[in-house]
């Protein structure tokens, strides 16, 4: 249950290296030109990074599974958010297409 | 679950006993927490929108940033998520000085975020790229790129600012905090304020996890303009 | 007495009575349970009412057979509403190849609608019956959006943006256009009337009226004027890609993704010519023409794109 | 008078049992103070419901005088740009001010924590807080109503908004801003408290349907809300400081806006027609003396709204230059969003089916709420098919289908909801001749104002129009003549209301014979703590046990034949 579990300081620390060395990572693949992998490894890492400090520093790991869903829920939403607005920019330059040919 | 050794100290009247009342806490927090992720989230969806329409802008203007300052805030607001999982860590413990000790490390290194933060704010209105009609006064951008430029910097200082605001709201409530610390008030195992507030602590942190690489490192490759430290 | 209460406005284009045909369906669907609903009402309430005498209510607590059912038939029912609907939507949003090209901006508070011969309107239009007509259309100020009932269509109008309709008139008369998108102060002044015309008397009214240069015509000058053919050319050694025959046709960005030009890329690529650099050209050679051009200018320009390499072989034979 | 005079109140003089009785919520404590600084969540319930009737009133009166200017072609009553203000307005404070908090704020705040059997929300400051958030938010409102008004519609679209328009934008941006902070706090109190509080034995399907559809409300208020107060925070910036974030002519695009805009607002409109499903479900088992048919299928149909009524936004965009692409996405999962809904109305009708129906004024108005809410809900399937909504797409179709969803929907599932509760809130009884009078009178005027709006919007008359094509007059005097009766009807029921609060029969505990803790085991009125001091809460039956396993042997023989 939340509040019982006590992370140790020694996982703090371990965690913490781990940020520090992913900030390093990020900042190091920000100066190479890899073309349009660039942004996509930048957010990867720092999804990394936020599950890391959700699932340690803020014990998601160790928290009922309501907890847990509501710490997933809020990412859903805002993934709804994101995926249904660029659904528009990204297929505007489409044109629609018929549904059978015009004589 | 609430062992007999557990008074009823902090019991509000409402709940039947401690464990629930915790539980309700950490819920609504929790709850509190995904209004805050839509709530940058709009703005992120702002962002997604504008940088894939103007991919080229965006990295000139982004190369506008110092990506050393960045950098080193990304460390700085680690370390005081760490100071406040180690004060929540006392607070499990039952130890007093901890919890003060831990509080004040992350109001040290809030304040130390907010201080480069001010610098790189007072660079960027020296520079003329403050979004509104005196945009691009020293022009820096040449006309293809001033327009949406200007909504990349529009977005940098609502995202940064809503950020800062936040961390300003979390040091005002540490303050506090921590002199309810001083006062013995987090015995017993009633700590589930510090708990909570630790919560929103790292949320602050994660949304500058997502801030740094969406808008310092996008031109950092590019070479264009001070994208470099030092 | 149904002329005076008339339930559909008149059907004068071609999409009209497809659409009437839609929503009669989706009325007498809608029909359907509501009266199906009002009835059962009325039946439960007065049959089980609960002073009839030793009244008593059955244990019935659901059945999952008639959850079933009235899952499936409402489904199956809003399925055929959306794919009827969405067929004619692509059809209406899909502009005919060989229509009359017209160009609309809307501005507070009035419509400007140039005629493909170069006439210029404001709020009225005057259109032949049995032609296809397509209007490419911008605002200069906030979003407005294009109304003709009798038409049944209706597109926003909105600024830093083309938006496309299209129609066929089909009957002879004088029609309301309405701003159906609000816009300010004098939004429901926003009106004209459309008048469509036989082929001979819309020739005959276009003769009445102060010829112009036709868009086609301003954008070939502008094209000179402005030097574009310059850069833009069949050479080798151009500087820019040749733009004849590209309209319409996808192009490939020197980031690797494809675009279509079109006429929302035309505007971005004049104002904005970085944006979206073609494969194979340097970016940042071609200055940018923001404040040079008026948007009815590049209106003419795309006008004039549409057309070149198709009947000016000469300028530039087609990139492939 | 001298203190020696005075004697302290000796509690040990009157037998506990009824003084405890004789002391409800209301009685509990005097004076102003203690209604400004209470935490009783059914104190806060009574001050918002006196806040939202003030700007419900406000909300009326504009549209009383907008119908006015309508009765003529000519704009004459008022000049258009007081007309452009007067449906701003009444957009404004009918969604944000009144609808919107309505029933979860009045109605969910005062029964929420009786029927999951516990003394208070979870956080009874934060609900306190939410009311004051509420009040400066309104207090905003109306300051720009006075000072220069706004007159960008309820949809505040940018550019118009933030570059074009000469009214106060920016202060209603941070009006709405503000507001939207009390509806996620009452939200994330109910979340919480729905799942944190329930008495031992209130499993999630013994819950009341009501708490079903606010706990889906709830779901919509903190995931949408903090999106919508972004985009007007950018819109208030973007007007103020001009910082380019939705102008054209930096390469901004308006249509973002919208997006943004509708992320919050489309899921809004099942903020403001959940609630009262939920209401609707607790009087249709009542009146019908019965269980509630397929409550599972109910209970979830309310929880698919709120999560797929978040998909499908962009069916207000068919026609704002949206791709067709994503028009088409948004159209099909519009489609399906429209199923739940029809399960409700088909379980609600079969829930009457061989129970005892008896027609007192909160069935008058569930009832009214089914039917009417029928054709809000298919007229928006004109508006989500594509191919139609490109005609009717900002018509008074549109008007005429969201106020038979807002108001046939909602405001007759907040009347049907005052009656059904007014005794449990105020101890006293309505007038039932009168209401049942009022209830038809509204009915009445209702559809006369908005059915003639289906007619005039597909016959192509625009909304927001201050002037209008001659032959539209008809319809248009139609509809204005409605409002009037509409207006009386809803005074009408403001005055008995009023009235019955000091001359209203008192009421017993359970007036009409319904389960529900809040009937079974909560006095009229209740006391602070809900329940008599000392009576544990535990719940051992389903919601709705009107009729025992008994008798369904007979039921299913009866069926058979």
């Amino acid at each position: 249950m939340s509040g019982h579990h006590i992370v140790s300081v020694k996982l703090y620390f371990g965690v913490f290296f781990a940020l520090c060395a992913l900030t390093f990572l990020t900042y190091w693949t920000a100066l190479h030109d890899y073309g349009a992998f660039n942004t996509p490894l930048a957010l990867a890492i720092a999804g990394v990074k936020a599950a890391l400090v959700i699932l340690f520093f803020m014990h998601a790991k160790y928290s009922s599974k309501l907890t847990q869903l509501f710490a997933f829920a809020g990412f859903f939403w805002l993934a709804i958010l994101l995926v249904f607005t660029l659904q528009d920019f990204m297929t505007r330059d489409l044109l629609p297409f018929y549904f059978w040919p015009k004589a | 679950m609430s062992d007999h050794a557990h008074s009823t100290y902090g019991l509000v009247h409402h709940f039947d006993d401690l464990e629930q009342q915790k539980e309700t806490g950490t819920l609504g927090m929790w709850s509190f927490l995904i209004t805050e992720v839509l709530f940058f989230g709009g703005l992120f969806g702002a962002y997604a929108v504008y940088r894939s329409q103007f991919p080229d802008a965006f990295q000139v203007a982004s190369a506008q940033l110092k990506v050393g300052l960045g950098a080193i805030n990304t460390i700085v607001l680690i370390c005081s998520s760490v100071t406040m999982a180690l004060g929540v860590h006392a607070a499990q413990k039952g130890s007093k000085n901890g919890i003060i000790l831990g509080l004040i490390g992350t109001l040290v290194f809030g304040a130390a975020f907010l201080v480069v933060k001010y610098f790189e704010y007072k660079e960027k209105w020296d520079h003329g790229l403050i979004p509104g009609y005196h945009f691009n006064s020293h022009g820096t951008f040449d006309s293809l790129h001033a327009g949406p430029a200007q909504m990349y910097f529009a977005l940098y200082f609502v995202m940064t600012g809503m950020h800062a605001f936040h961390m300003v709201i979390g040091m005002i409530l540490m303050f506090w905090l921590i002199a309810k610390a001083r006062k013995n008030y987090f015995r017993e195992g009633h700590y589930a304020l510090i708990e909570n507030f630790g919560l929103y602590w790292h949320f602050v942190d994660i949304v500058w996890i997502f801030l740094f690489p969406l808008l310092y490192l996008v031109g950092a490759h590019s070479g264009a303009g001070g994208a470099h430290h030092g | 007495m149904w002329k005076d209460f008339p339930f559909y406005p008149e059907q004068a284009s071609t999409i009209a009575q497809p659409v009437d045909l839609l929503y009669f369906f989706l009325v007498a669907v809608s029909a359907f349970f509501a009266l199906l609903i009002s009835v059962l009402i009325v039946v439960f309430a007065s049959k089980y009412r609960a002073s009839r005498p030793n009244p008593v209510s059955a244990h019935i607590v659901g059945s999952n057979k008639l959850e079933v059912i009235w899952t499936v038939i409402p489904l199956g029912l809003t399925m055929i509403m959306f794919a009827w609907g969405t067929v004619l939507f692509f059809d209406q949003s899909r502009m005919p190849p060989d229509a009359m090209q017209f160009t609309l901006t809307g501005k507070q508070w009035m419509w400007k609608v140039q005629h493909p011969s170069g006439q210029r309107e404001i709020n009225d239009l005057h259109v032949p019956i049995h032609k296809a007509c397509t209007f490419t259309m911008t605002s200069e100020d906030v979003i407005h959006s294009y109304y003709i009932p009798v038409f049944r269509t209706k597109q926003d109008v909105v600024p830093g943006r083309y938006s496309q309709l299209w129609f066929e008139a089909t009957k002879l008369g004088t029609f309301d256009i309405f701003c159906a998108e609000y816009c300010g102060t004098k939004h429901s002044q926003m009106t004209g009337k459309v008048t469509v015309m036989s082929q001979e008397d819309y020739e005959r009214w276009l003769s009445g009226a102060v010829a112009n240069e036709t868009p086609v015509q301003a954008g070939e000058r502008l094209f000179t004027a402005l030097r574009c053919i310059t850069c833009h050319n069949a050479t080798s050694t151009a500087r820019g890609p040749n733009l004849a025959g590209q309209f319409g046709k996808e192009v490939e960005l020197a980031s690797g993704a494809k675009v279509i030009f079109d006429a929302d890329y035309v505007h971005e690529s004049i104002l904005n010519p970085t944006a979206k650099t073609v494969t194979g050209f340097q970016a940042g050679l071609m200055p940018t023409y923001q404040g040079q051009v008026k948007e009815e200018d590049i209106l003419s320009l795309i006008a004039f794109l549409k057309t070149y390499g198709a009947t000016t072989p000469a300028a530039g034979a087609p990139a492939k | 008078m001298k203190s020696t005079v005075l004697t302290p109140p000796a509690p040990a003089a009157h037998p506990p049992q009824i003084a405890k009785a004789k002391t409800n919520y209301l009685t509990a404590d005097f004076g102003w103070k203690s209604w400004l600084f209470t935490v009783d969540h059914k104190r806060i319930a009574v001050l918002y419901l006196v806040s939202i009737m003030v700007f419900f009133l406000i909300g009326g009166t504009f549209a009383i005088l907008m119908r006015g200017e309508l009765l003529t072609p000519k704009g004459d009553l008022f000049d258009a740009d007081t007309y452009n203000k007067l449906f701003t307005m009444h957009g404004v404070v009918m969604i944000f001010f009144f609808l919107i908090p309505s029933i979860p704020a009045v109605l969910g705040n005062f029964l929420v924590p009786i029927m999951i059997g516990t003394k208070d929300l979870a956080f009874p400051k934060i609900n306190l807080l939410s009311w004051y958030i509420y009040l400066v938010g309104g207090g905003a409102t109306l300051y720009v109503a006075i000072s220069g008004g706004i007159d960008t519609g309820w949809t505040f679209y940018a550019p118009y908004s933030s570059t074009y328009a000469n009214t106060n934008v920016a202060g209603a941006a941070i009006a709405v801003f503000v507001t939207g902070f009390s509806s996620i706090l009452t939200g994330l109190n109910f979340i919480v408290t729905i799942h944190k509080m329930r008495a031992p034995g209130m499993t999630w399907f013994r819950m009341p349907l009501f708490l079903w559809a606010q706990y889906a409300t709830s779901l919509i208020m903190i995931m949408g809300t903090p999106v919508l107060a972004i985009t007007v925070l950018l819109l208030a910036l973007e007007r103020t400081f001009h910082i380019g974030i939705f102008d054209p002519a930096l390469g901004g695009d308006p249509v973002l806006f919208q997006h943004l805009f509708w992320f919050y607002s489309h899921p809004a409109v099942y903020i403001m027609i959940l609630p009262g499903m939920g209401v609707v479900s607790e009087i249709v088992a009542c009146f019908s003396k019965k269980p509630m048919f397929g409550y599972h299928f109910i209970a979830f149909s309310s929880l698919a709204i709120a999560i797929f009524g978040f998909v499908v936004w962009g069916h207000h965009m068919f026609v704002s230059g949206q791709s067709a692409y994503a028009g088409f996405v948004f159209s099909f999962l519009t489609m399906l969003v429209a199923i739940p809904s029809a399960v409700k109305v088909f379980n609600w009708i079969a829930t009457l089916y061989k129970g005892q129906v008896s027609l007192e004024t909160p069935m008058l108005y569930a009832l009214g709420f089914i039917g009417l809410f029928t054709i809000g809900g298919v007229t928006g399937l004109f508006l989500a098919v594509m191919g139609l909504d490109r005609h009717v797409h900002d018509t008074y179709f549109v008007v005429a289908h969201f106020h038979y969803v807002m108001v046939g929907g909602m405001v007759m599932a907040f009347m049907g909801g005052m009656h059904f509760w007014w005794s449990k809130m105020f101890g006293r009884m309505y007038p039932e001749a009168m209401a049942q009078f009022a209830a038809v009178v509204i009915f009445v005027g209702f559809n006369f104002t908005f059915f003639p709006q289906f007619i005039l919007g597909y016959m192509g008359m625009p909304r927001r129009y201050h002037q209008y094509n001659v032959e539209f007059q008809t319809l248009n005097v139609l509809s204005s003549a409605g409002a009037s009766i509409l207006g009386m009807g809803f005074l009408m029921t403001i005055a008995y209301f009023v009235w019955s609060l000091k001359w209203g029969k008192p009421a017993p505990q359970n007036p009409f014979g319904a389960k529900g803790l809040e009937w079974e085991r909560a006095p009229s009125p209740p006391p602070t703590y809900n329940f008599e001091e000392g009576d544990k809460i535990i719940v051992t039956e389903d919601a709705y046990a009107y009729t025992s396993e008994e008798p369904a042997v007979i039921a299913a023989h009866e069926v058979k034949k």
